[in-house]
């Protein structure tokens, strides 16, 4: 894609955002093992675990800055944990109390939209709407990659780029769909659909994300700058089923599986500032003491 | 019978929207060709050279992108007024309608109230062409969070347009396309609606109660007159079949003890079931005889050369009411 | 209450389609993960492994992708039987099911007779999240050209799917998630519908006509026997919504002279509607006493925690008809 | 595109094949203007006229050969009349007598849709079926520009791409939805868009019907031979207002229009060839007559 170089964005990471990007993904991870258990007990209905996507969702949360305007799906949770969402407001539509949990207005984090890619139209069209009233703020829509099929997806995809809407699109290509490889969703990749549509767009892995980082910060820099949309396609690992109700053995095979759990981000991070010496046993075990603390409360608010 | 000449619905829509685009900056148009074209209709005439392209808006020729977008824009703080090019293609935007614009209100626990307003020419008898004539506001209605207009007058376009921008939920108007530019239509009781939610009594009788809505409120008028003064017939126009003003109806029936329900589109679980269905279990008593329902057979709007046999004329209401009071 | 031991209706389905595949190489199953996974539900399991992935085909994600093609399949020679993998997600396939596929026998001039069914899990009580509890039968019950099918036991399942695929017209067909893997169940009376496409006297009785659908049938019959020997009342299971089988309806209420409508779908212009706006006006002599609807107010469903109160359970329905015969 | 090298398909028209579109286009030319008429008597109740598009029309026609099914969308008038739709049989739908007035499966033409581009997704469907029985047909898909912003077409797009479908599909690119001009219903071209999704295009000018003959046989070779999706989008010029009902004189300048009138496909190509002695008087004059003949046996079955 034709982004600007990254120098003109000056887009690296520093030491403390690679802590901060370490400390949101432990708290991601710790809140989603917590809510997993949860459903396992019967206090929630239903999980969609965020396993394998955190450094996608802390890279490119971090990255757009809490300014921006998020338009999630529904797997968004270290997102919205990143955000200033609580976890018992981030569980409370899973455990069948409310249709969402925490205030949209004030983070800047709207409801979950379980329809796919619904959400992606109303993102081009808050965009819109907030040039016509002089604010120009960066919009930020999730999507999967199953999403990506929908009608609406398309529609949202050309409306951007007609509009030049300043919108941010995060695709996190966790390769499924449920039970459907996104080799058989798509022939191309979302990023060369986004061209197609005539908006800029870059694929990068996922795994780690000080990557994602980079270059969502290029990407909403370059929104910013040319008020034009940018759609940032994320290849990630899904270590769990689709959702608590999902056995995934059933159609995904064994090594596909073992291959998400090797490569997850969450302790390869870890691993890495660590051996950088960017945290401690100290630090660690902080971040540690604060996640069990977050479960023990929202273990007491659900069971 | 005596007839009344007075502004076209197209001209007082028109007005109307001027008006609302005048006073509130938040307002806005979205629609195929409503700018540049002024609409297939003519009905946003001149309101893109008055109010800029910025708010009277050539959307892309999607209709999921109209309602979709709107609720984003509603979300950012705006208004928009949405058109659909003709009744038979909602169907696209149904998604968006149904299962985001209509939810956002409650999924945001009240924190966002999209004032969000689509409006639909619908109906038939100008020999329009496949999907150009149909009538589809039981859609919509059976839908919670949605409300649902079908004026028949200008007048009243005027009051539910002015009304459904302040909502705080989507509201769908359906436009009869043929009373778009006529002038003359027959005459009316002056008295004004209770609301503007409410029900119009248009017509005062005594001996049968005529609920209808939309264009072919003109129809039953009609008859009322030539019936007049054998048959009495009361005539209350609906103006609204989402939420319905059951209670206009139920003291109309209590007064008159019968009831048709006449209505375009098609009959099976229609508008007309359900104030059928609210009668027969609310007014039951008073009822002198059976309610009974005019509206087409559960088929499609047919070719042009054949939509007389569809319609509702005078002459079907006449005979359906002389069988009710017979 | 007797109740009895049957096969749950995943199973039924399940055997009924693969018999189908089967018998007629023209079928096929197209649907999201209804083949490796067998649906979210396991109501495909086992068939891609048994018939291949040709022909049951894990579609792409999206419904009016489903629907479309479906149709373009139709046209080729083909049987579709199409899934949505629920009731709230129908919507984006509402424009190729109303405008294309109910309409593609006419425009064609008979020449085509598209056999093309949409199998789609319905209803609540299973604690879902959003848009997972929904009840919209009603939404195509109003379309020409589209028939309905709302079974509530394997058995009716299985006579309306082997109908259905031969109909030459689209038929959808709701399947109560609460009743796929649900095996005991209340009694009926043994005596079968007259027709694939009848409504079913599921209990005979003389005080009271019950019509109802759909898996809170069995939430019926349960009322109707606790209320025995005190209240007598009949059971009427439609099983198909439109076109819908009157006949058997209107001769009950002529037996027992009252009519109350259940559903599970929110009440205003839904099928309760239309039932009971028939027989106030077809049977209004046989009446004695108002008819009455019991079904969910107009609001969304809840979230799972007030799904309770929005559903229609044994003790709401046996208060009424305590309330319709005291 | 990366479309096999024209040699290899050989698709020149030779001189009989140059006759038969021209004939194509004066038929279809003749027959439009009389619905014309008939529309202004109060015969029709609507005509959306084809004049300016014959050349794309008969060119990709002619050229797909008379065994592909077509999945037309309204205004493909050329397409029908040389497919074996006779006038009367073409414009009963328009005087409001049926909704299709011709036999669509001995023509393997099918219905118009006024539904804009659900037709996309019948044409791909179609084509699977026909896999799916062993009969590998190629079908043909068209539509205008303003139809490809709906859902519907970008999910046709995918399905044919990820099935594989043998659809050959044909945008005429007339510059306008009505009155919103193709520049402001898309960022970039059609035939861009195809190739996001992974589907190979080309476009091609739509003025000569040679031009248009030999892409669209060499796309329809292409797919034959692949047994894969294609799209060839042919820009063309709009001689009158989308429909006998739209004054485009309102929202579409007056060079624009003149434009249109000045590059009018039909008179170049009947000046060419006459230029090349492949027609002469007395081949224009039969021509005529039979144009002449068809036009009077519309108008009698009508007036
Ligand atoms: C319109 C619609 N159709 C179907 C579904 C059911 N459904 C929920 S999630 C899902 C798969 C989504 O896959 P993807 O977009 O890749 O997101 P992921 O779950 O992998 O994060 C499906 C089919 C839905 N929610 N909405
Ligand atoms: C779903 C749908 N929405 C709106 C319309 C109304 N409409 C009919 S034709 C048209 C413009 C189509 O433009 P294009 O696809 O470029 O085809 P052209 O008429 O230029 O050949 C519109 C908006 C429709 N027929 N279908
Ligand atoms: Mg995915
Ligand atoms: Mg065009």
């Amino acid at each position: 894609m034709v982004l600007q170089a990254e120098t003109e964005y000056g887009t690296d990471p520093d030491d403390d955002t690679r802590r901060s990007l370490l400390r949101h993904m432990l708290v991601a991870r710790g809140v989603d093992e917590e809510a997993r258990q949860l459903q396992k007990q019967g206090a929630l209905d239903l999980w969609l675990s965020c396993q394998g996507q955190e450094a996608a969702q802390v890279g490119s949360a971090l990255a757009v800055g809490p300014t921006a305007t998020v338009f999630p799906s529904y797997r968004e949770h270290a997102v919205a944990l990143l955000r200033g969402v609580t976890p018992d407001e981030l569980v409370a539509q899973w455990a069948g109390r409310t249709f969402c949990g925490w205030d949209p207005r004030r983070l800047r984090f709207f409801p979950y939209t379980l329809v796919l890619a619904a959400q992606t139209l109303h993102g081009v069209g808050y965009a819109i709407g907030q040039r016509l009233q002089g604010r120009d703020d960066l919009v930020v829509v999730y999507m999967g990659d199953g999403a990506t099929s929908e009608g609406d997806m398309s529609e949202a995809l050309n409306l951007a780029a007609v509009e030049s809407a300043s919108v941010l699109f995060i695709c996190q290509n966790n390769g499924w769909a449920i039970s459907k490889p996104a080799g058989e969703q798509m022939r191309t990749s979302v990023a060369e659909r986004a061209r197609g549509f005539g908006i800029e767009s870059v694929r990068v892995p996922g795994q780690d994300p000080e990557t994602v980082f980079s270059a969502c910060s290029r990407a909403a820099a370059h929104v910013r700058a040319e008020r034009a949309p940018c759609l940032v396609e994320i290849p990630v690992g899904r270590i769990h089923g689709h959702s608590t109700s999902d056995a995934q053995e059933v159609y995904r095979d064994h090594e596909d599986i073992a291959r998400a759990r090797a490569a997850d981000p969450v302790t390869a991070y870890a691993a890495r500032l660590g051996g950088l010496g960017l945290v401690d046993t100290a630090w660690l075990d902080a971040v540690d003491a604060e996640v069990r603390e977050l479960r023990e409360r929202l273990m007491k608010e659900y069971v | 019978m005596s007839a009344v000449r007075s502004a076209a619905l197209a001209e007082s829509i028109n007005a109307t929207l001027a008006d609302l685009l005048e006073q509130d900056p938040r307002l806005l148009l979205l629609g195929e060709d409503i700018g540049r074209l002024g609409g297939v209709f003519r009905v946003t005439r001149g309101l893109r050279e008055r109010f800029g392209a910025e708010r009277v808006r050539d959307s892309l020729l999607a209709e999921s992108t109209i309602v979709g977008q709107a609720v984003g824009m509603a979300m950012s703080g705006l208004v928009p007024v949405c058109e659909i090019q003709f009744d038979g293609f909602t169907y696209p935007a149904v998604n968006q309608l149904v299962t985001q614009a209509a939810r956002i209100g409650d999924r945001w626990n009240g924190q966002v109230s999209p004032s969000l307003v689509v409006r639909i020419p619908t109906g038939g008898g100008v020999r329009g062409v496949e999907h150009h004539s149909e009538s589809n506001e039981a859609l919509f209605a059976r839908v919670p969070g949605i409300s649902v207009a079908c004026p028949s007058t200008g007048e009243d376009a005027d009051q539910i347009l002015r009304y459904a921008v302040t909502l705080g939920s989507p509201v769908v108007m359906y436009e009869p396309i043929r009373l778009y530019w006529r002038r003359n239509t027959p005459a009316r009781d002056p008295e004004p609606a209770r609301s503007p939610t409410a029900a119009r009594i248009v017509r005062r009788g005594t001996d049968l109660t005529i609920a209808t809505f939309g264009a072919v409120t003109h129809e039953v008028l009609e008859a009322a007159y030539a019936l007049s003064p054998e048959v009495d017939v009361e005539v209350v126009d609906l103006r609204w079949v989402a939420p319905l003003d059951m209670n206009t109806v139920l003291e109309s029936v209590a007064r008159t003890g019968r009831l048709l329900v006449v209505h375009e589109g098609s009959k099976d679980v229609g508008i007309g079931a359900e104030v059928a269905a609210s009668v027969a279990e609310h007014a039951f008593d008073a009822l002198r005889g059976p309610v009974r329902r005019l509206a087409p057979d559960r088929r499609a709007y047919p070719p042009a050369d054949f939509e007389k046999d569809y319609l509702i004329g005078v002459r079907e209401i006449k005979d359906e009411v002389l069988v009710m009071t017979k």
